[in-house]
């Protein structure tokens, strides 16, 4: 019975992907929509029924295929774990999918290759799903790079454009980078405890004694990499801002919902593994810290609308990983989850006011959208304020009680974390007074084809607006109904309950304020005074270097990119016809030595028997002298 | 015995069928006589026996080779026929000294005395001789005879005073005295002397470095025909009888008495990877592909030299490795003769494209080159691999190495022909598909192939 | 017969008959013209039959005398052919200096 | 029935071939090349059934030489992949016109009948033999077949043949005098003789020269990108698909067994130059400007890890390598073919002058992209398991292998992505890209069908080999 449900669950987005591949052209764009979404569904609907299980009985599913690699020391099979994390995870993977593949019917109602988007965006879902439910590291491993290869596949979806198609080069590549150092720590782990799978993982090292600390550190910080790689953190984030080449839904599922998350969710996972490498946790905690502040800090000058909500998501990102560094693990995931409300609402907002300009993406050419499309602007502002951590909608508790455990553990950390939010609160504001008050910007044509989107798009942006409003609830600070459920994952007690102190209460009002001083500023900077930024050309000073986010790419460029391709260059110019040089050098030397020797052939009698004579001297002297 | 006898009667005949005016039968009707003289020789295997005291000695060697000359024999006078076309007045007289040489041939390695050891070599010599010169109008070919002439009778000078002084050393000229004696305690210095100069002069007719000069010249010089000959018979007959006076006269274990046979295989490791070294270089800048051949000859001596080292063993050896390289170089040349038949050179040029007009000719070559080479299943690589086997297990690696090192060499000038034959256009027509010719090739490298799947045939012969 | 040897030492016959092999040997080497060169080949030949009859002497017995007359019959037949060669190329070229024959090399 | 019915069948199929005419010769080499495979499968089923498939016939007795063929595991499963490889790279060359296709198609059987000679010898010399054999085909195949300028071919050719044979011979030589320490050339009488750690220092260093200048290992690859670039597209597929196999094999088969004290001696230098090949070939593969010659260094880069994994010594080391060798043998000759479709529709190799193909033709380019991804050993690919073995079983020797290996998946993503970036993406192309033929989606779907299922379910080739393995491993740790 789970076996089957498992198998449903999976493989109907593999079947949905199937069928749009090989027949979605034939099948007609609403029809292959209408497949992929109802592939996505019925996942969702499997997970519910998963969660309702989980809920009532309180422990895992394990189910097991059938053996797939087999090596000496270790045995991997083709194996799922159901339990509360995974089927959390799935429920926010396949909700929130169903609802982008919806809004996607219309958005992409345009493209020739719609069927292809389905397929994709199905082949996403699976290999998502897979890394959620896998049994262990290797079959996560499979859903860890499936997912990395749908999202080159989504980036580079307008594929006749080679600047998308470096992005998405560039996405995958920055990936497996990541997917190395997850893949040393596989083997560290393997070689160590001669297994992958979570549960007999865990009770292994719960078991073990005289544990190799250094050794198991190094596992963790390896695979802490490979989340540095899929979550877009330091030192390997540049590619989440490429991202943003593809088309708008994906970046809402992909590159701001789920996949993004993958990090997140595997460290959670190996939870027990992190505890123990507490010097990797702190690590963890600092790259996220820092990741969350310059991402927005070049979040506050950007002008293309979907650019500032991909820095707004490494922010966010990074605060998770804070709190992860904490070894608040079900913090980090209640912010994951708000954060996927409210941040999916966000990008399909952007989306429909995409769609509505025809394209348009510089916020500097839009403005008063407010009155063209209300429905966008109302749930777009839900979010925002959601985002900006104002009480009482789901940001601000899953933020606040990121910035409590920072608080709690290091008071620095906690500052870089607050003032990141308070930025956030700015840009997100500068966001939707540039977008939807004041004039439109924008050219007289667009002006005239302003208008609200469908309602296949509002729906979605409607749902999620709603998630992203009361989403909270889920966790309240005092009694917490997320902690109790994902209690079974953690070895230790479930992240320390603060009981509601006055240094709570003061916190809130500080993160609370800090949002509402970001919001001020940005009224006061885009509404008061309503000056737009200026074009690029003259951005002068430290916005400039903000505006080119600080250069990294170029210094990547620089350091990685350029000495490898000129390395290759040395190497096919030089060593390559070098090395065949030498092969053939030795055949002309032959050759030289018998064009000497043909003079010596003079075909002369008399040199012959002189040479003779001259042999025969010296074998009988030999003869001789050997007597 | 018998077989020499029946040899001399057939060349005679032939000559008589000159003055019956039936030269279109000579060729037919030699090959059918030495085919008769080859079962006679066969039934004469196995039987070890001495006529006309001990002149003649019959023994499985001797019969072994023997058979070996008169096959490749009948091989050239099979291709005579179509190369004697042109002048028919003289096919007789060709045909006639090509059955003298191979009674000097066979002569050669079955002597029971040095006096029938010396006519035999230069029976075989003097019939050469007037083989190279034969094309009388030509001067390359008058050279070539000249030069061969000149060389090889001082060559014969040289052997005759070994013979001399072997003779003052024992007092006879019969090999089995000499065999027994060889051992006795004092023997006068001469007696190395003398061996060494035979050996010197055997060397000469095997063309080994140093005393190889003459082959290139003279093989280009003469009638492809003779060079076939030369390089084929020729050389296998001096190999074949160098071993015999080395095994035949103890010479070996009498130099081992008086320590002198570290000296003796110094000097043969050293004319054997001279001889392989130069040959193999020195063929590679060759455009005449008689010449070319003349070169590899002188590499494969270098290679048969190796034997030398472990003559109680290795007559087997000799056998096959001979046998292997004579049918490949009969097949190679019956191509040869096929394309330069109205060509005035020899040259590579004269090859291209053969692959296209003619592919069965291409393949024969390119698999007598092949064997040559020492490329699996044909024959020369067994032949190199029970010479290596053979050389390695008396102690020569270093020497086997160079060898392996000689037979990377070779394939670089082998393939040059065969790529022109392969990947270069066509540059004239070949018309004619002579069926002496094609039996000729044809038969020679599949016997070769043969050879190759069932190696035990002729290397346990001499068991 | 055997008492001139014991006057004359068998070393002797051995010495002279090299001594005429070198001159022989030299006059291959030095000489051009090919008739010379065939007498000098000849000069070797008949060195070595003064030899092999000065050690039948020595030992005693006939063989050595009849091989002589083997390697004259031989000679002879040699010189024969040589000259016919020699023939042939003085009517193409006209010339029998052997420094005429260089066409083939290399 | 046993193994030496395959190599009948080919043999006589390459007869057949030659003289079935030009017309017939394709079809008839596909049917016999597919009568090899039945036969192949069959043994696979006697083989699990327990049934003994090997041969031993005493050919020549003195020296001693036996004709034996040995059908263990490993043996079976490269033969397998030689006798699957054979009939795809057969009907992918359907779309192709070569003039005297008899003989084309002689050589191609003819080679595949060496190739799985050499596989399944069990008599050093035997073995010898055929890997001597197979040279031959080759050799004229991309001398006369091949394409480009005439010399340059000519030159590239010639310096394949003579360098590897150089390789070889060293290798002949080796077995000669093992030969002369154990009376017999059997594989079984060899594993037995016993040498000082010196000998089989030499021994080893002479077999290494014939498979690192076969494989090829890095610095002996001179030979390959040009005679990858200059062979026809069947004799590349050839070459890397199942040739540089032989070599690999080998090493598993010979080598190690035969000098084990030398192969755990220098055990580290061998695995760093291998580690070295992979780096090297893809860092080279970046900027190639011919398709086939970028392809020809990312196999180099492959190779470079599977003979890395197999001079770990270690059973995961074999395992890995030898599942590599079969996901790599599919990938390449798929990589290769795609090559070659391109080729019929725009008559070039050159990078620059493709692009935009996907708008052209979408099936082709999802076809070529999954191969692509299987290249670079994506999880679910069979090349991911061989990948991952390999790079687990360095791991166990040292971190560090592990991890230098494993930029393979970083720079292999970097030049693979780029090479399909340059060729299919981008701006429609001004040539027009006639959508693939059936022939051709069948040699595709094919090979891909393989790649995915054994990414899932590899466990029939690992039981398959792993026995013979451990055998091998069992006579390197035998002292």
């Amino acid at each position: 019975m789970d076996t089957n449900l498992a198998l449903i669950l999976v493989l109907t987005p593999l079947l949905g992907f199937l069928v749009n591949v090989f027949f979605g052209k034939s099948l007609g764009k609403t029809v292959s929509g209408a497949i992929g979404t109802i592939a996505v569904a019925i996942s969702f609907v499997v997970s519910l029924l998963l969660f309702n299980q989980i809920t009532s009985t309180g422990k895992g599913i394990e189910v097991t295929l059938f053996d797939w690699i087999q090596i000496s020391n270790l045995k991997i099979n083709l194996g799922f774990l159901l339990d509360q994390l995974s089927v959390l995870w799935l429920l926010f993977v396949t909700g929130i999918g169903s609802l982008i593949h919806l809004y996607s019917i219309s958005y992409m109602h345009d493209d020739e290759n719609m069927h292809k988007f389905f397929a994709y965006l199905n082949l996403f879902v699976f290999f998502m799903i897979t890394l959620v439910i896998g049994g262990n590291l290797l079959v996560l491993f499979i859903g860890w790079e499936g997912v990395g290869l749908c999202s080159y596949l989504l980036i580079g979806f307008w594929h006749k454009n080679q600047d998308y198609n470096d992005a998405a080069k560039k996405a995958f590549i920055m990936n497996r980078i990541g997917d190395l150092g997850l893949l040393i720590g596989m083997f560290i782990i393997g070689s160590m405890f001669s297994t992958l799978d979570y549960a007999t993982l865990k009770t292994a090292i719960a078991g073990a004694s005289n544990l190799n600390l250094p050794l198991l550190s190094l596992a963790a910080l390896c695979l802490f990499i490979g989340a540095c790689g899929k979550s877009a953190q330091i030192p390997l984030y540049t590619w989440l801002p490429d991202a943003m080449a593809g088309p708008t839904p994906v970046s809402a599922l992909i590159h701001a919902a789920t996949m993004v998350t993958a990090g997140i969710f595997m460290v959670t996972r190996l939870n027990f593994v992190f505890d123990l490498a507490t010097d990797v946790q702190t690590v963890i905690a600092i790259i996220g810290a820092i990741t969350s502040l310059v991402a927005a800090t070049i979040g506050l000058v950007q002008n293309d609308i979907k650019k500032v909500l991909a820095y707004s998501t490494v922010s966010q990102l990074g605060l998770m990983f804070l709190a992860l560094g904490f070894g608040a693990y079900e913090v980090a995931v209640f912010h994951v989850i708000t954060h996927a409300f409210f941040k999916a609402c966000l990008f399909l907002g952007s989306g429909s006011v995409i769609h509505g300009l025809h394209g348009e993406q510089d916020m500097r050419n839009m403005g008063g959208l407010r009155k063209a499309m209300p429905i966008t602007f109302w749930t777009m502002l839900i979010s925002s304020l959601a985002i900006s951590g104002v009480p009482f909608f789901s940001g601000f508790f899953s933020k606040d009680e990121i910035l409590l455990t920072a608080f709690h553990h290091s008071i620095p950390l906690y500052v870089v974390g607050s003032v990141a939010s308070i930025m956030t609160a700015f840009y997100m504001f500068r966001l939707m007074f540039l977008t939807f008050f004041k004039e439109f910007r924008g050219t007289e044509e667009q002006k005239h084809h302003l208008h609200e989107s469908g309602s296949l798009i509002t729906i979605p942006l409607i749902i999620l607006a709603i998630l992203a409003t009361f989403g909270g609830l889920i966790s309240l600070p005092g009694n917490s109904w997320l902690n109790g459920y994902l209690a079974p994952l953690f070895t230790k007690v479930a992240g320390e309950e603060h009981h509601l102190g006055t240094t709570e209460y003061t916190l809130m009002g500080v993160a609370v304020l800090g949002g509402l001083l970001g919001i001020l500023i940005a009224y006061i900077k885009y509404f008061k005074q309503d000056n737009v930024p200026e074009s690029d050309e003259n951005i002068t000073g430290l916005s400039k270097v903000l505006y080119n986010k600080y250069y990294v790419d170029e210094v990547y460029d620089a350091v990685f990119v350029a000495p490898v391709n000129s390395l290759s260059k040395f190497f096919r110019d030089y060593i390559e016809t070098g090395l065949s040089a030498l092969v053939f050098g030795l055949g002309k030397i032959a050759n030289e030595i018998a064009f000497q020797g043909k003079k010596l052939q003079t075909g002369s009698i008399g040199l012959y028997l002189f040479v003779f004579v001259l042999g025969l001297c010296a074998i009988v002297s030999y003869i001789f002298l050997a007597q | 015995m018998n077989t020499l006898i029946a040899i001399t009667g057939l060349g005679i005949f032939c000559l008589l069928f000159e003055i019956l005016n039936l030269r279109k039968a000579i060729v037919p009707i030699t090959i059918l006589g030495l085919l008769g003289v080859l079962a006679l020789n066969y039934c004469e295997f196995g039987t070890e026996q001495s006529y006309y005291n001990n002149m003649i000695a019959v023994s499985k060697f001797s019969t072994a080779f023997s058979s070996l000359f008169i096959v490749l024999t009948i091989f050239l006078v099979a291709l005579s026929h179509n190369f004697y076309q042109n002048h028919p007045t003289k096919i007789s007289d060709y045909v006639a000294i090509k059955v003298f040489l191979l009674a000097g041939a066979v002569a050669m390695v079955s002597f029971g005395n040095l006096a029938m050891f010396f006519l035999g070599i230069e029976i075989l010599s003097i019939a050469l001789y007037v083989l190279a010169a034969s094309d009388r109008l030509n001067i390359k070919s008058n050279e070539a005879g000249m030069k061969y002439f000149l060389m090889g009778s001082f060559a014969s000078g040289i052997i005759l005073f070994g013979i001399c002084l072997i003779y003052g050393a024992m007092g006879s000229f019969d090999i089995s005295d000499i065999h027994e004696s060889a051992l006795s305690a004092e023997l006068p210095i001469w007696f190395p002397i003398g061996m060494i100069l035979m050996v010197i002069g055997m060397l000469f007719k095997v063309a080994a470095v140093p005393f190889h000069f003459w082959a290139p010249d003279v093989y280009e010089g003469s009638p492809a025909l003779t060079t076939a000959l030369m390089s084929t018979l020729a050389k296998v007959v001096a190999i074949a009888t160098l071993f015999k006076l080395i095994a035949g006269m103890n010479f070996i274990s009498s130099l081992d008495n008086q320590d002198l046979l570290h000296t003796f295989e110094v000097i043969v490791v050293i004319i054997s990877i001279a001889s392989m070294s130069v040959g193999n270089i020195m063929a590679l800048r060759q455009v005449n592909v008689k010449r070319m051949l003349a070169f590899s000859g002188i590499s494969h001596a270098g290679f048969m030299l190796m034997t030398l080292l472990t003559v109680s063993a290795s007559a087997g050896v000799l056998l096959y490795y001979t046998t292997a390289y004579a049918l490949a170089g009969i097949a190679a040349f019956s191509v040869i003769l096929y394309v330069c038949r109205d060509q005035d050179n020899e040259d590579i040029t004269n090859f291209h494209g053969l692959g296209k007009t003619n592919p069965l000719l291409a393949a024969v070559l390119t698999a007598s080159l092949l064997s040559m080479a020492g490329i699996p299943i044909f024959s020369g690589f067994f032949a190199k691999l029970f010479l290596f086997n053979q050389t390695i297990q008396a102690g020569y690696i270093g020497l086997v190495i160079v060898a392996v090192i000689n037979s990377i060499i070779s394939v670089g000038y082998y393939f040059k022909l065969i790529i022109a034959m392969y990947s270069k256009e066509p540059n004239q027509e070949r018309t004619g598909r002579p069926f002496l010719i094609y039996a000729t090739a044809v038969v020679s490298i599949v016997l070769n192939i043969a050879l190759g799947l069932f190696p035990s045939l002729v290397l346990d012969l001499l068991k | 017969m055997g008492n001139i040897l014991n006057q004359i030492g068998i070393e002797n016959y051995i010495f002279l008959s090299v001594v005429l092999f070198c001159i022989g040997i030299f006059g291959v080497l030095y000489r051009r013209n090919a008739i010379i060169v065939f007498m000098s080949i000849e000069i070797m030949l008949n060195a070595v039959n003064l030899l092999f009859v000065a050690f039948s002497t020595y030992h005693q017995d006939a063989q050595g005398q009849v091989f002589v007359f083997f390697s004259m019959a031989v000679a002879a037949a040699e010189v024969a052919v040589g000259l016919a060669i020699l023939v042939s190329i003085f009517r193409n070229i006209g010339s029998i200096s052997i420094d005429n024959l260089k066409n083939l090399k290399g | 029935m046993n193994v030496s019915t395959i190599l009948i069948i080919l043999l006589i199929g390459a007869f057949a071939t030659y003289f079935s005419g030009d017309k017939l010769a394709s079809k008839v080499a596909l049917l016999f090349s597919l009568a090899a495979l039945g036969c192949s499968i069959v043994l696979l089923n006697n083989y699990n059934a327990g049934e003994n498939i090997s041969v031993i016939n005493s050919w020549i007795n003195q020296p001693k030489i036996s004709f034996a063929l040995n059908g263990d595991g490993l043996g079976l499963a490269m033969v397998l992949l030689t006798a699957a490889l054979t009939p795809i790279i057969i009907f992918s060359s359907f779309g192709n016109e070569y003039k005297n296709a008899k003989g084309f198609y002689a050589l191609i059987l003819f080679m595949a009948f060496a190739m799985a000679g050499t596989f399944l010898a069990a008599d050093g010399l035997l073995y010898y033999i055929f890997w001597e054999l197979a040279l031959i085909p080759i050799y004229f195949i991309a001398l006369i077949w091949g394409n480009g300028d005439a010399e340059e071919r000519r030159k590239a050719v010639v310096k394949f043949f003579i360098y590897t044979l150089a390789g070889s011979l060293f290798m002949l030589t080796a077995f000669i005098y093992l030969y002369t320490k154990a009376g017999s050339f059997l594989i079984e009488d060899l594993y037995k003789v016993n040498l000082s750690a010196c000998e089989q220092f030499w021994i080893f260093l002479a077999f290494f020269l014939a498979y690192a200048i076969k494989i090829p290992i890095i610095p002996f690859h001179t030979w390959q990108a040009n005679v990858y670039q200059k062979a026809p597209t069947v004799g590349t597929m050839l070459l890397s698909g199942i040739m540089l196999k032989m070599g690999l094999y080998s090493v598993l088969r010979w080598q190690l067994p035969l000098a084990p004290i030398a192969a755990k001696e220098y055990m580290y230098i061998f695995i760093g130059l291998g580690i070295a090949g992979v780096i090297y070939g893809s860092i080279v593969a970046l900027r190639q400007k011919d398709l086939k010659k970028l392809l020809a260094y990312s196999s180099l880069a492959h190779v470079g890890l599977i003979a890395a994994g197999s001079y770990t010594l270690t059973l995961d080391g074999f395992r890995g390598a030898v599942m590599q060798m079969i996901a790599h043998g599919f990938v390449v000759v798929g990589l290769f073919f795609a090559a070659e479709v391109i080729f019929r529709r725009y008559e070039t190799r050159e990078i620059s002058e493709m692009g935009g193909i996907r708008t052209q033709s979408p099936k082709f380019t999802s076809m070529f992209l999954i191969l692509v991804l299987a290249s670079v050993a994506l999880p679910s690919t069979f090349n991911f398991v061989g990948e991952f073995t390999v790079l687990y079983s360095l791991s166990q020797i040292n971190i560090w292998f592990a991890i230098l290996g494993g930029t393979t998946i970083i720079l292999g993503a970097y030049y693979m992505l780029r090479m399909f970036q340059h060729v299919m993406l981008g701006e429609t192309n001004s040539k027009v890209f006639a959508d693939v033929t059936l022939n051709e989606g069948i040699s595709f779907a094919v090979i891909i069908a393989v790649l995915l299922f054994f990414g899932f379910y590899p466990k029939p080739i690992t039981d398959l080999i792993t026995p013979s393995l451990e055998n091998i491993l069992q006579v390197i740790n035998k002292n």
